[in-house]
């Protein structure tokens, strides 16, 4: 963020009891407390967590990336879960991903069925969700990414959903890993200027 | 090896220290010259570990010597945690490789993970911030399921604990041939980088200065690991199980970022720093100590310790991973121990720096070990092996290959295991994690960059075993040219090496030519590479019922890009682009 | 002191990658007899408490806000009396 | 048809962060009547055999071959007779 689009950004502690002044919270990957027992299960209890669920029940963007997922499907923010993958390895890979819905505040930058290409690195990437949930998930267009080649057995090739509200999101794939044509992809720069624009009411970021 | 200590007579008079690795010879050394008195069980002990190769290179000093280890970079040769080049702009890389072959074959995932956790502490105890690891595997055929379960595990243990930490996995190389059944290899190289303000050293001294032991509490895990490493397989062994550790690769994220926290904002505090290896606390100590000619003085009543009963001899040899030992000016120990608190890990004020050279651990207020700090460290017998040719090599050595079907030979080799694609494996890896890989595996070496700057590192790991095993010397400058064709090929210039030397029993005089010559074979295709050998590590030993394995010098390279415009891949770009062939 | 034992497992109806895992290499084996298998976890925890009653809440407490996860598996304990 | 309930525990001297960190974040969440916890696997396996004694032997035989790991963890199993 900070060095591609020349955003402030500050980094908060886990330890830390309040988000006042920021405008939105991205929850990074990485294995929060050793991902013992099943990722993002520990964390969930982290000392932040009970401002961030008023963050987002205030309607202010929060974006979860793998692991960060997870830690919000666990303490219920996003619907389902996410399991280990069909084939009980880690995988890390390039994914090609398809847009579903560009009307959310984190894809407006994208064409809707836009194909793009971002990198996963994960072990407990699988989604799950019930049927019922799902039904629920497409009837509201929750469904932000699918896999186009899905990789680890997720329910209906999803790597990514919002909750109900629009405003909270979660994803498996690394959108601020492909952010820089020397890493390969700048296919995630979009979704940061999407959050940019909706904070500046629609004005284009450049 | 029961608790019950025996008594020092007890020990001479039944040889019990050659279950221990030292030899007549040794213990006689120890007892007549060097203590003048017998040792006791604890003191045995702590000779065994500190004189295993694995701790003293007694075997291999002779040989490493022949290294060429100059050039103008070098900021720190071998001989700490790890060696520095300097890469301009007041940067610096630091690498290293490891070996952890006998631990992974007794316990392949906890084995390959703790290789993993071990070597990123050698990098960031010189005040480095890791930036990627490689690894360098051999395993028998695949055919065999022992085999197969081998690599899947050493594969998922490298891979958690590279993942879990956030370091990325970005290279490597491995090969199958059935002299590896047995004695798989399992050598790990991890680069850092750094501010060169920042470099640390390995140093304990200052008369009343602080030993302050953080991390994880000392278990019974690992005892006599590193004795362990240094003695042959056999069958039996098998069941060895008291070597296991086991890694915690959270707790080892906590420690880098607590330590670098040290280094950077407290430098003052600090005198020196270097991490639990082999020998955890007794070699961690003794050579901080002796590099500076201090004494050090551990109170073993305030070691952490996981387990209740410990002896002295457990807790001074376990091999309990997720430690460090730092040396910290008196008087500053709060400031210190409130940076690790911070993190939530336990750091404890064990010791002291004495100005007599004595080396004094202290257990329920009973002296349990007093002996000269050097005797442990710089006192080592050092050997001086027989070197034979060969038979093999004098054979006429020429094939006649006559390819009657090159598509069938063609697809043959494709399908060849050690030839075929790596992508099952590397898939596995989290390579791009921290977000500076350029170049991640599947090219010829991979590229990581360095943020801020137009620069970037390339790094392989490369050893073709069966041209040492047909040419020691030659298959040495083999291995040397074939990584730097790869740094080259990624658009970069080798700067440097650190090898794993992996070889079998130094006291078969065909094994050691093996080593003499490749290492005499590495250091003159170094030296006209300009890249000289910062570190390495030895394995010897690597032998199943006497067969040894094939001579395998691993190579670990590292090369610099200065204008990331140079960076390149393998892969063909477009189509009608022309194809050369270079060289003969 | 209680010990309380604890099995965490998959709900039914949801995949088991692990379980599914774990049979096709018992088939590659030659295990051939076995017919299904699913993993779950399984803890131990002591807990220092005046009662069975109170151990009990503990443990079920402890479950429902960490050891399990609600929206694919379930969980059962029995919790006993032990020394120390 | 006979249904196998397969404990794989910890040996006792062996480093176990997940038992730690788990219960670490159970004392940060105020439990602190909880003094250890140690992690397992727990496997259900379905055995299509034609006595117990065989569906006993094949389950030892998948422990020590599969289940646990020998040189960190100790199992147990009880065996039953189930329909279908
Ligand atoms: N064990 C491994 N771990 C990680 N990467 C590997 C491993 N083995 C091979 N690779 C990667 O696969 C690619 C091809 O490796 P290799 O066949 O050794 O290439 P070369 O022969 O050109 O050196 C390289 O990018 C290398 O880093």
């Amino acid at each position: 963020m900070k060095d591609i689009l020349k955003e402030p950004v500050e980094m908060v502690s886990y330890n830390e009891n309040s988000l006042d002044g920021f405008d939105a919270v991205l929850i990074p990957g990485g294995f929060s407390y050793g991902d013992y027992l099943r990722s993002g299960a520990i964390a969930k209890f982290a000392r932040i967590m009970p401002s961030l669920i008023d963050f987002a029940n205030a309607g202010k963007p929060v974006l979860g990336v793998c692991n960060g997922f997870q830690i919000l499907t666990e303490i219920g923010l996003l619907p389902g879960a996410l399991q280990n993958n069909r084939d009980m390895q880690f995988i890390s890979e390039y994914e090609a991903l398809t847009v579903e819905n560009n009307k959310t505040i984190f894809t407006s930058e994208y064409e809707t069925k836009q194909n793009i290409m971002i990198p996963i690195a994960h072990g407990e990437g699988n989604y799950y969700c019930s049927e019922n949930e799902l039904e629920d998930l497409k009837a509201n267009k929750q469904i932000v990414f699918t896999y186009n080649n899905n990789p680890n057995g997720s329910v209906a090739n999803i790597a990514g959903v919002t909750n109900k509200n629009g405003n909270v999101m979660g994803m498996m794939p690394h959108p601020e890993r492909a952010v820089e044509k020397i890493l390969g992809s700048e296919d995630g720069v979009q979704l940061f200027k999407s959050i940019l624009k909706s904070f500046r009411g629609g004005t284009e970021v450049e | 090896m029961s608790n019950t200590e025996i008594s020092p007579q007890e020990i001479k008079d039944k040889k019990v220290y050659r279950d221990w690795g030292l030899t007549d010879y040794e213990y006689n050394l120890i007892s007549t010259k060097l203590l003048h008195r017998l040792p006791n069980y604890t003191e045995t002990g702590l000779y065994s570990g500190m004189w295993s190769e694995h701790c003293s290179y007694k075997n291999s000093k002779e040989v490493l010597k022949e290294f060429w280890t100059k050039g103008s970079r070098v900021l720190q040769g071998p001989g700490e945690g790890a060696g520095v080049l300097d890469i301009g702009d007041n940067q610096a890389v630091v690498f290293k490789a490891e070996s952890h072959n006998h631990p992974s074959f007794v316990e392949p995932f906890e084995g390959a993970a703790t290789g993993v956790g071990g070597i990123i502490r050698d990098i960031f105890s010189m005040g480095a911030k890791p930036i990627a690891s490689l690894d360098s595997l051999r395993f028998g055929e695949l055919t065999n399921s022992k085999n197969k379960y081998l690599l899947e595990k050493v594969v998922s243990g490298i891979a958690h604990y590279g993942n879990c930490i956030g370091v990325p996995t970005v290279g490597g190389e491995i090969a199958f041939d059935s002299s590896y059944d047995g004695n798989p290899l399992v050598n790990v190289m991890c680069v850092g980088l750094m501010n060169q303000d920042n470099l640390e050293s390995g140093l304990a001294q200052g008369s009343g200065n602080s030993i302050i032991y953080v991390g994880a509490k000392t278990g019974r895990d690992g005892i006599n690991g590193a004795t362990f490493a240094s003695s042959q397989f056999s069958d039996e062994e098998d069941s060895d199980r008291s070597a296991v550790q086991v890694g915690d690769p959270f707790m080892e994220k906590l420690l880098v970022d607590a330590c670098l926290e040290i280094i950077n904002q407290h430098s003052d505090a600090l005198v020196g720093i270097q991490d639990m290896g082999a020998c955890g606390i007794v070699s961690s100590s003794a050579e901080m100590a002796s590099k500076a000619n201090s004494g050090i003085h551990i109170n073993l009543d305030l070691v952490p310790q996981r387990e209740p009963n410990m002896t002295p001899y457990e807790i001074m040899l376990s091999e309990s991973q997720e430690r460090m030992l730092l040396c910290v000016k008196k008087g500053k120990e709060q400031e210190v121990i409130d940076v690790f608190k911070k993190y939530g890990l336990d750091a404890v004020n064990i010791g002291n720096v004495s100005d007599d050279g004595r080396y004094v651990l202290t257990q329920d207020n009973n002296t349990v070990c007093d002996i000269p700090t050097r005797t442990l460290v710089d006192d080592v017998p050092r050997y001086h092996h027989e070197s034979k040719r060969p038979a093999r090599l004098d054979k006429n050595n020429s094939a006649n290959i006559a390819v009657e079907n090159p598509s069938k030979t063609l697809t043959d080799l494709l399908s060849s295991p050690t030839i075929a694609s790596k992508h099952s494996i590397y898939r596995q890896y989290d390579t791009r994690v921290q977000a500076n890989t350029v170049v991640s595996p599947g090219s010829d070496s991979a590229v990581v960059r360095i943020r801020h700057t137009n620069k970037s590192l390339a790094m392989t790991t490369d050893c073709n075993a069966r041209y040492i095993y047909l040419d020691p010397y030659i298959g040495g400058q083999i291995a040397i040219s074939e990584a730097a064709r790869n740094i080259v090929a990624s658009g970069a210039v080798p700067i440097g090496i650190t090898d794993c030397l992996n070889f079998g029993n130094p006291d078969n005089a065909e094994s050691f030519y093996e080593l003499d010559q490749s290492v005499q074979g590495i250091s003159k295709a170094c030296q006209l590479f300009d890249t000289p050998v910062i570190s390495g590590n030895v394995s010897l030993y690597n032998e199943t019922d006497n067969k040894a394995i094939y001579p395998t010098p691993m190579i670990g390279m590292v090369g610099l890009i200065e204008d990331n415009q140079h960076i390149t891949t393998q892969e063909f770009k477009d189509s009608n682009d022309l194809i050369y062939i270079i060289g003969e | 002191m209680y010990l309380a034992k604890i099995f965490v497992t998959h709900k039914k109806s949801i995949l088991d990658p692990q379980g599914e895992a774990i049979k096709n290499a018992l088939h590659r084996l030659d295990y051939d007899s076995v017919t299904s298998v699913s993993q779950g976890k399984y803890f131990e925890t002591k807990l220092d408490c005046d009662s069975k009653e109170e151990a009990e809440k503990i443990t079920d407490s402890i479950c429902d806000s960490l050891l399990a996860n609600p929206n694919m598996e379930t969980y059962r304990f029995e919790v006993e009396k032990v020394g120390d």
